[in-house]
């Protein structure tokens, strides 16, 4: 008999079970006269629509997750991590170089590139392949996506400051030596000096 | 209080034979028994009665008689069940005994015996109370959670955080370290000493010598003429003097300033 | 919003859970817009009459199959510890009484507490030290876990058994029953010294 009452038992039993349970165990856990069949077939019914299925695999019973939801059982948690000096300066070449073949990055840092990190940069959004070099190897390039603008809040690639202004902004040491030195002039500044001015030559020399 | 236990008492039939019997039962059983209030607990059960209604008097009875059964069968007992026999045996006293006015600061016999029935009555409660919890639905005997979780797993995904100024420093810096690598220092056109020193030797034979009557040259006549480079030739002067210090050192030269600013003179030393 | 595929997705979620879920933990992982309360709510309806059912414990939430079928359900069993008469009663005093010392409990009991006694009861999860008294020697106070409460099928404390008439008359005090006979040492002096080792505590910290 198929009732509700043996319908409960055998969802308790198939919920509860370490391992699915073919027809035979679940004959042995219930009543002799129960019609096990027919409470399988109500049960899955029951649960078809459901977040919980009761699926049947090699003879054996168990209620498992719907397959669709797969991915909802899965929490993303998104850890921050600084990224690695050579993925710093690869994604910077890539955006002032673009587009860019990988040979011409190494080329550009003076060491050879790891493919991870070109992926790492990928999965993140900031860079994908571009069009083949028309030159020998047909070799692909590398440019910057509108996620990488977006992540720097960059209007457009013309936004990125040029070498003079990071310079000018301080953000680079100026070369030691000469140049540094503030109050002495400049040797080649000097130069250009006496260049426009060329009655200055004897003044120097009468400066000896 | 002491009242109605007493008058409780009176209605027992037959104290001595429960209370031996009481005490027998109990001391066959000690081990299982949890110290003197457990013990003192089972006595009170056989009066029957609820415990609020308890006869503290014959419950005090009931358990010196199982004291004395005790001693008289040499039944050795924890300390604390004569622990606690003094103290039923002076709340007996105090129960029977009128009151005196040294007892006035002492806690009444039925306060005493009020605390003894409370404690009797929460250990009750509380046994009761573990009996009740083991005959809840356990889980994994009589509820069941579900045999084969699938889990719930956390997958990690790394976030690179990276601002404008990390990507601009780390450009501006590779493109320092580059110019660093192939800086090449620039090469000017310039007198090098050596050609100084040269040419200052071939042109010694020409120049005055020291004597009474010689002559200073300045050190600007004997420069190379027509130079259109300005480096190259203040270049010339700064060697032609270094080439000139140089002979002096030598001895094959004699150099001369008259004042800071003022021209410079040399002439050869006479052999 | 309570649509059915948050509902479905919470299904599953409480099915794979291993633990009981907090609703925050289900937060975590479902869209900031679900109404959890609404769909645990339906699932709980939906359940009611089922083999499994949704129950609350301590505020989180599992299957457990249902009760009423605990005689038809012919199941591997774990592996039941017989708890001594005083464990049970220890854990009883914990359970209405928490948080309680030990010097409290002992005080209810009428006698000391074996070391071993609390030491089983931390073994299960049932009870862990919860924070100190500040009284005195700030001793270590004992309460439940959620564990306890999951083992003993109860949605909170107030399910114990009873509590409330308890509470009523007053039997939850834990004052000390027995004042001492005047000029005489304390009826439970010797067994609070006992007690008062300090080392056992430690013994039972270690063991946690």
């Amino acid at each position: 008999m198929t009732d509700i009452s043996s319908i409960r038992v055998l969802e308790a039993l198939l919920f509860a079970s370490a391992e699915p349970l073919s027809v035979k165990e679940m004959h042995e856990r219930m009543p002799a006269e129960t019609d096990i069949g027919g409470a399988l077939l109500a049960l899955e019914q029951h649960y078809k629509e459901r977040g919980v299925q009761l699926v049947e695999r090699d003879g054996r019973w168990a209620f498992r997750t719907a397959p669709d939801l797969a991915e909802s059982l899965v929490l993303e948690k998104s850890a921050e991590r600084r990224l690695s000096r050579a993925a710093m300066e690869t994604l910077a070449i890539i955006a002032y170089h673009q587009p860019i073949t990988r040979a011409e990055i190494e080329n550009v840092r003076g060491v050879a590139t790891h493919k991870g990190t070109l992926d790492a940069l990928m999965e993140e959004g900031w860079i994908k392949p571009g069009r083949r070099r028309e030159s020998p190897g047909r070799p692909l390039t590398w440019v910057t996506t509108p996620v990488f603008l977006d992540a720097f809040s960059l209007e457009s690639l013309s936004d990125l400051p040029g070498i003079e202004d990071l310079k000018a902004t301080g953000l680079l040491d100026t070369r030691p030596a000469i140049e540094a030195i503030p109050t002495s002039p400049d040797l080649f500044t000097g130069i250009e000096e006496s260049e426009a001015e060329p009655q200055e030559v004897e003044d120097v020399l009468q400066d000896i | 209080m002491s009242q109605t236990a007493t008058a409780l008492a009176e209605f027992v039939e037959d104290p001595p034979r429960l209370q031996e019997h009481a005490a027998d039962a109990l001391l066959l059983n000690i081990d299982g028994y949890e110290g003197p209030i457990d013990v003192l607990l089972e006595l009170a059960r056989h009066q029957k009665v609820d415990l609020t209604k308890i006869s503290i008097l014959q419950l005090v009875r009931q358990y010196l008689g199982f004291i004395e059964r005790a001693q008289a069968l040499d039944l050795e007992l924890a300390a604390e069940y004569l622990v606690m026999a003094a103290w039923l045996a002076y709340l007996k006293s105090r129960l029977l005994l009128p009151r005196t006015p040294e007892d006035e600061a002492q806690p009444g016999a039925a306060e005493m015996a009020e605390a003894l029935q409370f404690q009797l009555r929460r250990l009750e409660a509380m046994k009761k109370a573990a009996q009740d919890l083991m005959t809840l639905p356990r889980l994994g005997q009589s509820v069941f959670a579900r045999g084969a979780p699938e889990g719930l797993s956390v997958r990690t995904q790394a976030r690179w955080t990276l601002s404008l100024y990390d990507l601009l420093k780390s450009y501006g810096e590779m493109q320092q370290r580059k110019e660093g690598a192939t800086y090449d220092l620039p090469s000017f056109n310039l007198m090098t000493a050596e050609d100084a020193v040269a040419r200052l030797t071939r042109m010694l034979g020409r120049l005055p010598r020291q004597g009474l009557h010689s002559v200073w040259t300045t050190l600007e006549s004997l420069l190379p003429e027509g130079i259109k480079d300005k480096l190259y030739a203040r270049s010339t002067l700064a060697s032609m003097l270094t080439a000139g210090l140089e002979l002096v050192r030598q001895g094959k030269l004699e150099i001369r300033q008259d004042a800071n600013f003022r021209p410079i003179y040399i002439r050869g030393v006479g052999e």
